[in-house]
């Protein structure tokens, strides 16, 4: 049992299921990202943890004790809002007590409680405004500041950077797992944005269509996507995609597609695929581990060096990302800064084939 | 607060144009201005200048004489009280049914918009169509209903009349307003430990200063101006102004004294005005944060 | 597990809380509206005269009440009435709405004495219009007296022009309430949309007649509602100004309600008429309730 | 009616507990004399009350000749909390009479004698089942005409007599250029005009067969077609102005000189004194052409409404201190009407109050006392309506005197 069980949680408006039985554990100290695109139903499930939206069927429970039907503020749950919801009337000060001014803490304790926060988040100037005064990361560090004084059992987080400009919201980022790590309290956390999954999290659930696609750490997340879904949603830019058929010589297995000009190429596939053979497929390869000869992964035991023509190249100052074609879709390589590469050139592009996954194009899960 | 920007649609334009818009707004404001404007200057004539033909011209001897008589000398019945009392019995009708109907207009918006339940439109619809009962036909009904409760002739029972009738245009003014109320807050307080009233209190009310202006205006208005009500469900001890500035103006078979009328007239109607020009300038930005939306 | 038990109680009641502090109105609503409502509609049926009585007549009052010239008078006046209050109050509001939102100097002064009629009764102001309309004492006599002899008023002693006094008068009242209401309709138009407009080139007259009025929409309803609702009700109106005449002519269903029901005691009619006006309204709110409620959800 | 009767004493009993109603020794009346004049008359009969330790609480509520007060009670009997005594008219005594909501004064008048000195036609109104019910204070006649004495002077006109001589006065007065008719437009002084013509064009009987009995011969007969074309007459002689205007403002025309004669009861003649004028010298009354010797009238009651199956003292004690000859005197000096008992002495009344009183006194006697069809006294309120819409529609021009004939039996039929 863990800190916090989600067991078989379902979600429906009359006929209509959002959220089909979810299963997930966190243990204390870890940091949940649910992400996925908007209506896959991440803010119901944190809704539902929180109290605000009745469980359907299954149960959530912290701490061993079941939550279902519990009132949110007796859950000991703090939440930040996307619109950080602040109380337009009270001040700073007001709104970070109070929660606590509810859960009839005294005032002397409150104030300490708010002292201690504010010096945190070093909001102290602050705490005498009212919330229309403040900048939108103000805001930000206020709602933080309201759910920290609390010390939760667990942190709620709804999209809470989706308001923030560009600059600020990665300011934001690098504050909020300072955060985490300083005081490893147990986070889940809402958002769209793949970044913030895989930059925050410890766990990331990807959720799509009201079912959890993949649960697992970043890493596995990025590296071992379970389908199609998660390898696209995942990762920026996205992971190339190419039809290929599977070809099985010997032991060895080949993918077969063709270059720009239609011309045929076979990349070596690593694991051993029974029964396979002459089978359509989706080979998928992040844009990293397709890069210049030179800009190749030394450690990776299978490099597959493929010449083809150039057709968009996009100096990022860091790297630069070069457009060709396979399988007659667009893939984009991740080539060093200086590489050799011109539009309508031909640049021989190295396949780093120890990253690359294939999917069943019908059933879209992974084939290996 | 809801941010609520003065963006005036304003465009830019010539100085013919703006002084055609002056212009019209002026004359306008002539128009709404004249009926009362009778009013003043007739309340300060010798009723022979009133009776000689002089109606529509400004007094040629100012004079305050009737409205010290309307105000505590002039006969409304029996006694020659002047409208003072009644305006007293018509001030404590009206300031606890003002704020009764506001306070659960805004307890009844804040549920049918923040915590809605399976029926809520329905409930909200037979609210909102009851503002259009035509108020002749509850007259006998309530009567027996007031009698049942044992309200007749009471202020009480007006109280409640007005509360009733009232109710409908409440909770569509609040109903509105909560709806633009952004529902987070009302999250972030229930995990705060905030139950249904303390919400209520702590987070909504305070930030319904404008809508409750509307409120209490609208609802001012209507219960201060009530004569069918007031006449029938109050006895000798509570009936309201406007009753009595009917008796004052409506007299069968006796003498008008006209300047008294107007100068009743006028006391009648200075609280309303008052709440409108004290009031007034939360009434657009009321109806702009919340009924205006629809 | 017991604890659980515990707190449950606390959020079933607070399941509760909403419903239960709604009910005592819903309930007053249901009994002193509607439960009223079904009183009439029965009462429709009786032979009531000068109190309620229960003896059943069918449709008898009905029939007699269509029979009546004078309840004819008074729909078609309603029409008349409602059609041309609704439409010129809005039409007025909007247009000193309009503008008084281009940075006019005094709006606060004018806005105030535009809304001020609205805290009005026609006990108040019902003798002071009907002055201002007689031809012998108000505005034709001034200005006759000003040296203008042709000028000619005399609407309201005249049947066939009398409604259009009441008419004045009314919108007089309320058009300044429909022009706060479109007030704050144009100060929550989005300034940007303005921008974007003027650059693509649109005139002042476009840019009002193509992209802020048609964003006025939640102000035309909200205007249509309160604007119909007290065409409904008006009665003090006209029996301040004409009460009813000259002759009947300016009879309203308001006001033939209230006469049948109390001073001619024939309740029965007066009930009849009730139902009809309720007919009416509900066959005009409804569908509007309907849309708003259902684009609500 | 039995059962109503205990109902509403249930509910009165029911709401005793809670309302706090007139101390036992109270009176609350309910009434719409309102202006200066009434109230002041009232006040004698206040005064009288507090004499004898019983308070007066007031009720006023005016409009419409009383409409408004009659709406006020039903909702206030409706409710169980019926006023002790209430200012009525005519044919709505009759009515709650019959709902069994009025009190017995058979004592009171026993002992003062009212069914000697009450005229039997004033009696039939306040009179049901042999019951006393209501006690009258004033008997008003309406068929006064009110004449400025100086305009007609000036033109040569005598006090006319017959129809013809009134309609030669009116084209005089119209050729020198006076307004010949003061008149506001408002249907109850349509019908009180008409009253008078129609008492003149159709003649006692007629008038009985007509607004009384309600006989369709009568109200669709040719006479009836001579008033409303003499109506027609009368309409082209108000001034344009006429329609909605007060009463009083009607008056004033005749006060000022800028017409001739008024069609008026003899409320009107309030606003003559209190302009300064004097009967017989600055303006003359007298009884509309063809009318000399009838009277119609209308009276103001109270009725006393029932508080348990008997008569309580107070309200005994008012209806006597009504009945009261020093009271109606007092009173009807001051509102221009004149007693309900013809017993009391003329001698404080002016020269139109006692010519009043000798012609009420001379018309009950022969049997030409009616009971004003315009106010109320000739048939209920229903039907009087219904002749005022029709009376006001044919004179504002909607039609002509053939249709309003035929209107006027439609009108009665629907309303019956």
């Amino acid at each position: 049992m863990g800190f916090l069980d989600i067991r078989n949680a379902t979600k429906a408006y009359g006929s209509v299921q959002v959220l089909h039985e979810v299963d997930i554990t966190v243990e204390e100290g870890e940091f949940l990202v649910l992400v996925g695109p908007s209506g896959c139903g991440k803010s119901t499930l944190l809704n539902m943890i929180a109290g605000l939206e009745d469980i359907t069927s299954g149960e959530i429970s912290i701490k061993g004790q079941p939550m279902n039907g519990v009132h949110p503020s007796k859950r000991n749950i703090a939440m930040v809002f996307q619109s950080y919801a602040l109380y337009p009337n009270m001040t700073v000060g007001q709104n970070i007590t109070f929660g606590l001014e509810m859960h009839g803490v005294p005032k002397t304790k409150r104030d300490q409680a708010m002292a201690d926060v504010a010096k945190l988040l070093q909001i102290e100037p602050l705490l005498a405004r009212k919330p229309g005064q403040l900048s939108g990361g103000q805001r930000q560090r206020v709602a933080m500041g309201r759910a920290l004084v609390r010390n939760p059992d667990v942190f709620l987080f709804d999209e809470p950077l989706s308001n923030l400009d560009a600059k600020l919201r990665v300011d934001m980022r690098t504050e909020i797992k300072k955060l985490h790590q300083k005081l490893g309290t147990t986070i889940v956390y809402v958002t769209h944005d793949q970044i913030e999954a895989m930059t925050l999290s410890t766990r990331i659930a990807v959720m799509n269509g009201g079912y959890v696609q993949q649960l697992g750490t970043p890493k596995e997340i990025y590296d071992n996507p379970a389908n199609l879904f998660v390898a696209t949603f995942m990762g920026s830019p996205s992971m190339n995609l190419i039809d290929v058929t599977l070809r099985v010589e010997g032991n060895s297995v080949f993918a077969d597609t063709t270059d720009a000009k239609g011309a045929r190429i076979s990349l070596p596939i690593n694991a051993s695929v029974n029964g396979l053979d002459g089978k359509n497929a989706i080979l998928g390869l992040r844009p990293e581990a397709l890069t210049d000869v030179d800009g190749s992964d030394a450690r990776a035991t299978q490099i597959a060096h493929v010449p083809n023509e150039v057709t968009v190249t996009e100096p990022a100052g860091s790297d630069t990302f070069v457009t060709t074609s396979f399988g007659g879709k667009d893939c984009v390589a991740r080539m060093r800064a200086d590489a050799d590469a011109k539009p309508g050139e031909r640049v021989t592009f190295a396949f780093n084939m120890d990253k690359a996954v294939l999917f069943d194009p019908e059933t879209e899960a992974r084939i290996a | 607060m809801m941010a609520i920007a003065s963006t005036d649609t304003a465009i830019r334009s010539g100085r013919v144009t703006r002084t055609f818009l002056y212009l019209v707004l002026l004359l306008f404001a002539l128009f709404y201005l004249l009926p009362f404007a009778i009013m003043v200057m007739n309340s300060m004539k010798p009723l022979d200048e009133i009776t000689g033909g002089n109606m529509m011209a400004f007094p040629t001897d100012w004079t305050l004489e009737p409205w010290r008589k309307a105000w505590s000398e002039a006969q409304v019945g029996v006694d020659a009280t002047g409208l003072r009392p009644y305006f007293y019995n018509s001030l404590i009708m009206a300031i606890p049914a003002v704020m009764l109907s506001t306070f659960f207009g805004a307890l009844n918006g804040y549920v049918l918009t923040k915590w809605q339940f399976r029926g809520h439109n329905i409930v909200f619809g037979l609210l909102l169509f009851s503002c259009f009962i035509p108020f002749q036909i509850v007259l006998i009904p309530m009567a027996r209903m007031l009698g049942i409760f044992g309200l007749a002739g009471s202020t009480g029972g007006l109280i409640l009349v007005h509360f009733v009738y009232g109710i409908g245009f409440t909770t569509l003014y609040f109903r509105n307003y909560y709806a633009a109320f952004p529902t987070e807050l009302i999250r972030a307080a229930q995990i705060d430990g905030a139950g249904f009233f303390r919400i209520f209190w702590r987070i909504l009310l305070p930030s319904s200063g404008p809508i409750i202006a509307v409120s209490f205006i609208w609802q001012f208005t209507n219960i201060w101006n009530d004569f069918l009500f007031g006449a029938s469900f109050a006895d000798f001890s509570s009936q309201p102004m406007t009753v009595a500035l009917n008796n004052l103006v409506q007299s069968s078979t006796g003498v008008k004294e006209y300047n008294v009328h107007f100068a009743g007239a006028i006391y009648a109607a200075i609280p309303t005005l008052l709440v409108y020009i004290v009031a007034g300038r939360y009434f657009v930005r009321g109806l702009m944060a919340g009924s205006v939306k629809g | 597990m017991a604890d659980t038990a515990q707190v449950d109680l606390r959020t079933r009641l607070q399941n509760w809380l909403p419903k239960l502090v709604l009910a005592p109105s819903f309930a007053m609503v249901l009994l002193f509206v509607y439960g009223f409502i079904a009183f009439t509609v029965y009462l429709s049926f009786t032979d009531s005269r000068i109190l309620p009585s229960y003896g059943w007549v069918g449709l008898e009052n009905y029939e007699k009440l269509f029979r009546l010239r004078h309840w004819k008078i008074a729909v078609s006046n309603l029409a008349v009435f409602a059609i041309l209050y609704i439409g010129i109050s809005s039409l007025i509001g909007l247009m000193l709405a309009i503008f008084l939102d281009q940075k006019i100097r005094i709006e606060g002064a004018l806005r105030t004495v535009y809304l001020y009629p609205m805290a009005l009764s026609f006990i108040v102001t019902g003798t002071a219009w009907k002055w201002l309309l007689d031809p012998g004492i108000g505005l034709e006599h001034t200005m006759h007296l000003w040296g203008w002899t042709t000028f000619s008023f005399d609407w309201i002693k005249n049947s066939d022009y009398a409604i259009y006094t009441v008419v004045l008068a009314a919108v007089w009242q309320s058009s300044g309430f429909a022009m706060a209401m479109f007030l704050a309709g144009l100060r929550g138009i989005d300034n940007e949309i303005l921008k974007a407009a003027q650059m693509d080139g649109a005139s002042n007259w476009q840019l009002y007649r193509r992209i802020i009025i048609p964003q006025l929409r939640p102000a035309f309803l909200s205007a249509f509602v309160i604007l119909s609702h007290l065409a409904i009700k008006s009665y003090d109106l006209v029996i301040a100004l004409t009460g009813g005449g000259p002759g009947r002519a300016t009879e309203l269903p308001a006001t033939f309600m209230y006469s049948y029901t109390f001073t001619r005691n024939q309740m029965g009619i007066g009930a009849s008429s009730a139902v009809i006006m309720l007919i009416t309204i509900a066959a005009i709110m409804v569908p509007y309730l309907y849309a708003e409620l259902k684009e609500k959800k | 009616m039995a059962q109503l009767k205990t109902k509403i004493a249930t509910l009165m009993v029911a709401t005793a507990l809670t309302t706090a109603p007139a101390l036992a020794e109270d009176v609350e009346v309910l009434h719409w004399w309102t202006s200066g004049g009434e109230a002041a008359a009232l006040n004698v009969l206040k005064g009288d009350l507090e004499t004898q330790g019983i308070g007066w609480q007031d009720m006023p509520v005016a409009g419409g000749g009383g409409e408004a007060a009659m709406t006020v009670l039903r909702a206030r009997v409706t409710s169980g909390n019926a006023p002790t005594a209430v200012q009525m008219l005519g044919f709505d005594i009759l009515d709650w009479a019959d709902q069994g909501a009025l009190a017995d004064l058979n004592s009171v008048a026993a002992e003062q004698g009212w069914d000697a000195v009450v005229p039997e036609a004033l009696q039939a109104f306040a009179k049901v089942d042999g019951k006393w019910v209501s006690a009258p204070v004033n008997v008003h006649s309406t068929n006064w005409v009110w004449a400025n004495k100086a305009v007609l002077d000036s033109n040569g006109i005598a006090v006319p007599t017959t129809w013809d001589e009134f309609a030669a006065a009116v084209d005089a007065l119209s050729a020198a250029g006076v307004t010949p008719i003061a008149h506001g437009g408002q249907a109850w002084q349509d019908a009180t005009v008409f009253d008078a013509v129609a008492m003149g064009a159709l003649g006692p009987d007629g008038y009985k067969a007509a607004f009384i009995d309600l006989d369709e011969d009568a109200l669709g007969g040719d006479a009836m077609k001579t008033a409303f074309e003499r109506m027609e007459f009368i309409r082209a002689n108000v001034d344009e102005n006429f329609s909605g205007r007060d009463w009083n403002l009607a008056t004033a025309m005749v006060i000022n000189g800028e017409a001739g004669f008024q069609m008026m009861g003899d409320w009107a003649k309030g606003e003559f004194l209190s302009a300064g004028k004097t009967p017989g010298d600055d303006f003359l009354c007298f009884r509309f052409p063809g009318t000399e010797n009838q009277v119609t009238f209308n009276a103001d009651q109270f009725a006393m409404f029932d508080q348990g199956g008997t008569v309580s003292a107070e309200q005994a004690a008012l209806a006597s201190a009504i009945l009261s000859p020093s009271f109606q005197s007092a009173f009807n000096v001051v509102k221009g009407s004149v007693p309900a008992r013809t017993d009391v002495s003329d001698a404080d009344f002016d020269a139109c109050g006692k010519q009043g009183m000798k012609d009420l006194a001379a018309a009950a006697a022969s049997g030409n006392l009616f009971g004003s069809m315009a106010h109320g006294h000739a048939n209920p309120a229903s039907i009087k309506n219904a002749m005022y819409d029709v009376i006001t529609a044919h004179f504002n021009g909607e039609y002509d005197a053939e249709t309003a004939v035929s209107e006027l039996v439609d009108a009665v039929s629907i309303a019956k």
